[in-house]
């Protein structure tokens, strides 16, 4: 199938959603970082939110803020937003939830890497 | 190695992902599929169901104000969980109080 | 953090800082936000004065107790105003039909009780936010 | 209330009361002997309740040889369970009534002195009421239960003495039992998934139509009921087990739950035959080729079972070792009946009356060798019978009971052995005569185990109680208490069975042949009236008998006995729990590696699992 | 008519108690568990009268605001739901009532009130996820779900139990973030939330966005797969279930793992539809999942020496048992699915209860440290060894009719291979479970009198403890034996499920 | 406009890599909050005002604040 620039052009937002959705799991999946690990999961959660809003977006459209008896093509699907306002609450949740399970872990461990913390685990269990 | 292997299957997962888009309703359309009666009933109907002019607010707080209540639960869980993680605040909180 | 200028500074943005995150609120659904900016814009402004005037001071102007109060106030809200449907005859968090009344278009007291569930889902919000700030920063 | 309302009601309801009765006694137990004075109690409630069953099933007798007993229970196991009672349960039933009544008598002396009471009395009763239930059982899946629960509560009885050697050894018998459950289990799943019914009678007439599911369905019973069955190459369990294990407990295990494997067997075959009613030609036939195939590897597999097990008995030192490999070999004589009768379909019924009878026969005096050589062994407290000899002068009951038994186990006539095996005699030959050539070299084979039988048992009685009595054994006393009582009762068993060997015939195994559906003509011709005293078949055991005596003498002259496998072929060597505790060890080694791995790589694995998943769906298109 | 609000008077319940339990000024008192356990009886009494509308009036659908389905959020009320609803709810009575003293010695006291808030939360979102016919209503208690089930493993404050509870925080969210966008996927070429409205538009823009269809049920098995611990993903559930607390790993491997289950069913036969499903190879993908599960699970729990960790490994054996029966795709596949679903809840909560039992008394979690320790305490190795034998599939106890089901219907699908599996896996079961059984019964060790008590509680295990425990043994042998109770029902509900 | 998304998603795509790479985590936090505003820009673009508001207090103001603090309270610098 040929690919023509017009193509990215239109899609850049589905393609940026899948981009930062792997880049996200990138950084999941190779810093041993906690926090970093805690930020990929927020860029792969962004990059979801990217792709609802995008799914909901019509060219040429207002914004949801209605008059009565408005058409309805002129204004965008308003449920993908409405979606991700809670998706969003739901991810500032998750992360601080996540955080002060990474400062407990400190306090536990001394260290927030994880392969320091797979060694130390693993010297306590030799011994 | 192992980076080698992660770049293969990252890149295989990137590339399986952006040729599923190929295929996806074009971006900004307005007869994509998504746009159906539903988003239609909520631009049509919304503002004589709700009498709200924000649409987004309508359906967050009355077409799925259940969602929200169970969104307000996430807040709520989370911070039970960050106080039953890291809770010393509660204790001490009541306790000068009451000396207060 | 004992610069003048900055908790000055602080002194004088913070109730503007609140006035707009109650705007924010109130008018969820007349124009874009709700309850979710709203609050956070708000808690936004007890965070400053924590960071500014430290945790102590901090934590008394949104003490715990209250705070988990309105926690447990803005969830109550939320039922009660659902339950209000059943008792109508209809099912869990019915607006319009369990007769609220709906006032008039692009008001701030219409829409039956989406601005009392805003209102209450902002102070909680609010007050979530808060809570995990102090939370966070409270050392042991 | 009179005697006849008494009997409807037991009519009504039997299994339920039967089972109500012993879980009573069940609850009853714990409470009794706190004291010793209540240990009594205990035992004497045991006999009790194990009489007062028996009196149960004896007086429904008259009904059920008109017919038999069906119970519904509705809403167990989703479908409901069914209880059926027809004559050959009910023999199995008052049987396994009988043993369970002697055992216990003998139990006494053994339990007593062990302790540990309270246990091994709940699950005497427990492994009676499973019994009684696998028994009873008319459909497939509230025999497995007990069948199970048999398997389980036995198993605690096995292991009673409890040290670590013990376990270990009935390790070996849980997970035989447990696979052999399971072969099972398919077998059930598999026959009631393809008939949709879960009762013995039902499944018989839709055998038929099965294809070569069939097959594989009896294949798995025959596998599960083997092991409980001892039969060949899954008798492992018998030559470890027993050794380890009480006495009573062996002559239980021997005298009825091996006895189970072989109804189960027995059962599947004759639930085949007799619902044949009303079947059309071309199923009848179906169901008719798959026993004879079948039937014929059983006798076969029959005739390797006695042959392995009485060689492997020839070589043992130990006393209870060499009954155990006797109690094998005899369950081959068992199994070959069977074989019989579901090799001539409805011909076989002097297979099934063989097989049926020496089963019963078997229980008898298998049991009285065990408690034989438990007396021996309290008094001694050795079980090497070369190191034993000349006790007949100390214990000169004990010697008579013995004999009577080995003559019981060797098939002299007047005594019980001998009229079963005539029977089974006569079975071989038929399926000689009516089946397959082959089988003319069974018949050898079985004269072979027969004269191996008599060897064995004539070196059994030589050794232990005659010839050179060891200094140890100077002042050993024979007493007299409840096991003697049980060993009595046993021996009069073998002689009374012995001396009237058609009572049992007629009374049950004929009227049971005939209700099962087996040919009539056939069983009038040759099982009715049927004399085993005659010429042809007391002249068949002088060759037996002769050439055990000889295998005897040759075998001590040059030392024969001695002869031993090699230790990685020998099933006693006990490389079970070295095999596990390897098989553990290398499964830990690897898995914890991998196991890193994983746990280390666990986004990594999400990723790969994501591409594969979503490539491999995409190939879809 | 007031029963058909029951499912919400259940949520709000829960909800609103869960709430409160914060502003607990008292101490943990006997009047605060009173009120607790009363919460509780009201919702199972609640659950059981809907149960009994639902059996009369068969599955009905529930609109939130009055609105008609597809433009609110609605609850589909199938038997099978409030079924589970009520499991759920008597489930967690038991282990809460074990954990009213259990806990003392797990976590810190400050920290039982924000226990049971968690608690209750967890019932919320667990409830709420199996009732829900709506795809984004279930991402949101997806996430409360997953919030809490870390959240009651971390309040252990240990070491282990917080790095497992981070793995599985890290794990679980990636999880429904994937869900989340395999949601995305799916409203993009339906534009519908509601399950059923899906399923009708599925089989229209089917042929026109396959691979789109694809994609999204790639993330969405992926992403449940991690919650409910399919093999190649199960790795953070044995650390999880191990470490955490003995009520919340009753809790996680009884019930919470159960509703993600449910979950990815709805999503396959519900969503998708079980055509599409089956043509495109799902359920093959499934069962091979389950397969893989049912034998590593197995295999690894025989490597286990931590008692916990045989228990959190045999979970990933029995989760495969449940994948087996959905991944058949027939009706008696998914009947048997559901009934291992519940008849698997009672089992491992007896099992994990009476293991914690043993820890709460004696410390001792090394297989080979519990010889003759059911000397000290027959009522918990009863009840173990009750558990032991349903997971081995001896009949009488619910693991045996599971096995039934699981195997007639894998004989009725087709596939006898599956039965082998499933009987090769009874069998580890066996090797794995009974050598503790048998020690803890029949082996005695010299120091039989001296295994050492090193609760501060006494020398027996609470009454309440005992209690709980020997109840939820007795609901394993009482759905061992009558199968009907809970068989009939789900019957009922199948068809929901497959048309 | 299309061009203006298309920068801001290139940018996106730069902050999350440069998010990746970035060694101090406290610049990592920072330009994950540029990262956030920048979503927010570009739910403003598609139309969705409530969101990027939302987006723009919680998820750039509150997270920041949150990760600032953790980071304060544990360490700065990844290995």
């Amino acid at each position: 199938m040929p690919i023509e620039i017009d193509f990215f052009l239109n899609n850049i937002n589905y393609i940026g959603a899948m981009v930062l959705f792997v880049i996200g799991l990138y950084t999941v999946l190779t810093h041993p970082n906690l926090i970093k690990k805690v930020i990929g999961i927020n860029i792969m959660e962004t990059s979801v939110f990217l792709f609802f809003v995008s799914i909901g977006f019509i060219s040429g459209a207002n914004a949801p803020i209605v008059e009565q008896g408005q058409a309805a093509e002129t204004v965008v699907n308003p449920l993908p937003s409405a979606m991700i306002l809670t998706g969003i609450v739901v991810a500032i949740g998750v992360t601080a939830f996540a955080l002060s399970l990474i400062v407990k872990i400190h306090e536990a461990y001394g260290t927030i890497e994880l392969d320091e913390i797979m060694q130390i685990r693993s010297a306590e269990k030799n011994d | 190695m192992t980076k080698i292997f992660t770049f293969l299957m990252l890149g295989g997962l990137l590339f399986v992902l952006l040729t599923s888009i190929t295929e996806l309703p074009t971006f900004g359309e307005s007869y994509a599929p998504a746009h159906n009666e539903i988003s239609n009933h909520y631009i049509e109907q919304g503002p004589e169901d709700t009498n709200s002019p924000n649409l987004i607010g309508a359906i967050i707080t009355d077409y799925r104000a259940f969602d929200t209540l169970g969104e307000a639960t996430v807040l709520f869980t989370a911070i039970a969980a960050v106080v039953a993680i890291l809770g010393v605040v509660h204790h001490k909180q009541d306790k000068g109080d009451n000396h207060e | 953090m004992n610069d003048l200028i900055v908790k000055m500074t602080t002194k004088l943005v913070l109730p503007f800082i609140q006035l707009y995150g109650i705007y924010v609120i109130i008018h969820g659904h007349l124009s874009p936000g709700g309850a979710f900016p709203g609050g956070a814009i708000f808690a936004t402004s007890i965070v400053l004065f924590t960071i500014v005037f430290g945790l102590r001071i901090g934590q008394k102007r949104l003490p715990h107790h209250v705070s988990s109060k309105l926690e447990t106030s803005g969830i109550f809200v939320f039922i009660v105003f659902g339950l209000t449907g059943i008792l109508m005859g209809y099912q869990f968090l019915t607006n319009q039909e369990a007769g609220f009344p709906m006032g008039e278009w692009g008001r701030v007291f219409s829409a039956g009780f989406i601005p009392i569930i805003t209102f209450a889902l902002g102070i909680k919000v609010m007050s979530a936010v808060v809570t995990l700030f102090h939370t966070m920063m409270e050392e042991e | 209330m009179n005697i006849t309302q008494l009997r409807l009601m037991v009519e009504l309801a039997l299994p339920i009361i039967i089972i109500v009765i012993v879980l009573l006694e069940l609850l009853l137990i714990p409470f009794l002997g706190r004291v010793s004075r209540r240990r009594r109690v205990r035992r004497v409630t045991v006999r009790i309740v194990i009489f007062l069953t028996i009196i149960l099933m004896v007086s429904i007798y008259p009904v059920v040889i008109n017919a038999p007993l069906e119970w519904h229970i509705a809403h167990v196991f989703g479908n409901g369970i069914i209880f059926r009672i027809d004559l050959l349960s009910l023999l199995f039933m008052i049987f396994a009534g009988l043993i369970f009544l002697v055992v216990s008598f003998y139990t006494a002396v053994d339990i007593k002195n062990f302790g540990r009471e309270k246990s091994f009395y709940s699950f005497f009763m427990i492994t009676y009421v499973a019994t009684l239930g696998t028994l009873m059982a008319g459909d497939l899946l509230s025999f497995f239960m007990f069948f199970e629960i048999m398997t389980f509560a036995s198993y605690v009885l096995m292991v009673h003495q409890r040290s670590q050697n013990v376990i270990e050894a009935g390790s070996i018998y849980i997970y035989f039992g447990i696979i052999g459950g399971l072969s099972i289990l398919a077998g059930i799943l598999i026959l009631s998934a393809y008939t949709q019914s879960y009762e013995w009678l039902t499944l018989g007439e839709k055998f038929g139509d099965l294809g070569a599911v069939r097959y594989v369905a009896a294949g798995l019973f025959i596998l599960g009921f083997g092991v409980k069955a001892g039969m060949v190459p899954l008798h492992h369990w018998v030559p470890v087990v027993y050794p380890k294990s009480h006495l009573s407990v062996n002559a239980l295990s021997s005298g009825i739950l091996m006895k189970i494997g072989g109804y189960g067997i027995l059962r599947l075959f004759v639930s085949v035959i007799e619902s044949t009613n009303g079947q059309s030609e071309q199923m009848l036939n179906g169901s008719l080729l798959t026993l004879e195939n079948i039937g014929g590897i059983i006798i076969w597999i029959g005739i390797i079972t006695m042959i392995v097990g009485v060689i492997a008995a020839l070589e043992q030192e130990e006393m209870v070792r060499m009954l155990a490999y006797h109690s094998v070999s005899q369950m081959g004589y068992v199994i070959m009946g069977i074989g019989v009768a579901a090799y001539l379909g409805f011909d076989g019924s002097m297979g099934f009356a063989g097989g049926f009878y020496h089963m019963i026969n078997h229980g008898i005096f298998k049991a009285l060798l065990f408690m034989v050589a438990g007396a021996v062994y309290f008094k001694t407290k050795d079980k090497n019978m070369y190191r034993l000899g000349g006790l007949y002068k100390n214990m000169p009951f004990t010697t008579i009971v013995a004999i009577i038994a080995a003559f019981g186990i060797t098939g002299m006539p007047l005594f019980n052995g001998y009229a079963s095996k005539t029977v089974l005699h006569h079975a071989i030959v038929e399926a000689h005569v009516y089946g397959h050539s082959s089988f003319f070299w069974a018949e050898q084979f079985f004269m072979l185990a027969s004269a191996g039988t008599a060897a064995s048992f004539i070196k059994f009685i030589i050794q232990i109680f005659f010839g050179k009595r060891a200094e140890a054994h100077k002042d050993v006393k024979e007493t007299y208490n409840s096991g003697t009582v049980a060993m009595v009762i046993l021996a009069v068993g073998v002689v009374a069975i012995g001396l009237f060997p058609n009572a049992l015939l007629d009374y049950f195994i004929i009227p049971a042949a005939r209700t099962l559906n087996y040919d009539a003509q056939f069983i009038d011709n040759y099982l009715v009236g049927m004399n085993v005293f005659l010429y042809d078949d007391l002249s068949t055991m002088l060759p037996v008998y002769s050439m055990g005596a000889l295998i005897y003498i040759v075998g001590m002259r040059y030392h024969l006995f001695h002869f031993h496998l090699p230790k990685q072929l020998n099933p006693e060597s006990g490389y079970y729990q070295p095999a596990y505790d390897k098989f553990i060890a290398v499964t830990k080694k690897v898995l914890n590696k991998m196991e890193q791995v994983i746990i280390k790589s666990d986004v990594f694995i999400y990723g790969i699992m994501l591409l594969v998943l979503l490539i491999s769906l995409l190939n879809f298109l | 008519m007031i029963n058909i609000h029951f499912p919400i008077f259940i949520l709000t319940l829960l909800l609103a108690f869960a709430t409160i339990i914060p502003l607990q000024k008292r101490p943990f008192d006997r009047r605060f568990q009173v009120i607790m356990m009363s919460v509780l009886v009201v919702s199972l009494v609640m659950a059981i009268g809907e149960l009994i509308y639902v059996i009369d009036h068969g599955a009905y659908s529930y609109t939130f605001g009055s609105y008609e389905r597809g433009i609110g959020i609605e609850f589909l009320v199938d038997e099978f739901s409030v079924l589970m609803t009520a499991v759920v709810i008597v489930i967690a009575f038991f282990i809460l009532l074990y954990s009213i003293r259990d806990l003392e010695h797990e976590i810190d006291p400050s920290r039982i009130y924000s226990y049971y808030t968690l608690i209750f939360l967890l019932l919320f979102a667990m409830i709420g996820m199996i009732f829900t016919n709506d795809i984004f209503n279930m991402y949101v208690f997806v996430e409360i779900l997953s919030i809490t089930s870390v959240a009651i493993i971390a309040i252990k404050n240990k070491k282990d139990s917080l790095m497992a509870s981070m793995k599985y925080l890290i794990m679980g969210t990636i999880g429904s973030i994937t869900v989340l966008m395999g949601f995305a996927l799916i409203y993009m070429v339906t534009g519908h939330l509601n399950m059923t409205l899906i399923a009708e538009e599925i089989v229209l823009v089917w042929e026109q966005y396959p691979l789109n269809i694809l994609l999204a049920m790639g993330f969405i098995l992926t992403g449940f797969g991690i919650k409910a611990a399919i093999f190649p993903l199960h790795n953070w559930l044995p650390d999880a279930h191990s470490s955490a607390p003995t009520p919340s790993s009753a809790f996680l491997s009884g019930l919470v793992v159960k509703a993600y289950v449910f979950a990815i069913a709805k999503m396959i036969y519900r969503v998708v539809g079980p055509d599409i499903s089956t043509n495109i190879g799902l359920t093959d993908y499934i069962l091979i999942f389950a397969v893989l599960s049912i034998i590593m699970g197995s295999v690894y729990a025989l490597s286990q020496t931590d008692i916990k960790r045989r228990l959190a490994y045999s979970s990933v054996a029995q989760i495969g048992y449940i994948f087996l029966g959905l991944g058949l795709a027939t009706d008696l596949g998914i009947s048997a699915a559901l009934f291992h679903v519940i008849s698997h809840a009672f089992m491992k909560s007896a099992l994990f209860l009476s293991a914690g039992s043993i820890i709460y008394l004696t410390g001792k979690r090394h297989v080979k440290d519990l010889s003759g320790i059911a000397y000290t305490m027959p009522v918990t190795m009863t009840v173990f060894c009750i558990g032991t034998l349903g997971m081995i599939g001896i009949p009488a106890t619910s693991g045996f009719m599971s096995k039934w089901y699981l195997g007639l219907a894998s004989l009725d699908a087709g596939q006898p291979e599956l039965l082998i599996v499933i009987l090769i896996s009874s069998f580890l079961n066996a090797l794995y479970y009974l050598p503790i059984v048998i020690s803890a019964f029949l082996q005695e060790k010299p120091s039989r009198e001296t295994i050492v008590v090193v609760s501060t509680q006494g020398t027996t295990v609470p009454r309440s403890m005992k209690i709980s425990m020997a109840l939820v043994g007795a609901g394993v042998i009482i759905i061992g034996l009558f199968p009907n109770i809970v068989m009939d029902i789900i019957n009922m509900a199948v068809p929901t499920f497959i048309e | 406009m299309q061009i203006l998304n298309v920068i801001l998603v290139i940018f996106l795509i730069i902050a999350a890599i440069a998010v990746e790479r970035t060694k101090d985590l406290l610049s990592a936090v920072i330009i994950f909050t540029s990262y956030s505003l920048v979503m927010a820009l570009l739910w403003l673009i598609l139309r969705a005002p409530d969101v990027a508001m939302t987006e723009a207090a919680i998820g750039a103001g509150i997270t920041t604040n949150l990760f600032v603090i953790v980071i304060s309270r544990t360490r700065r610098q990844e290995k």
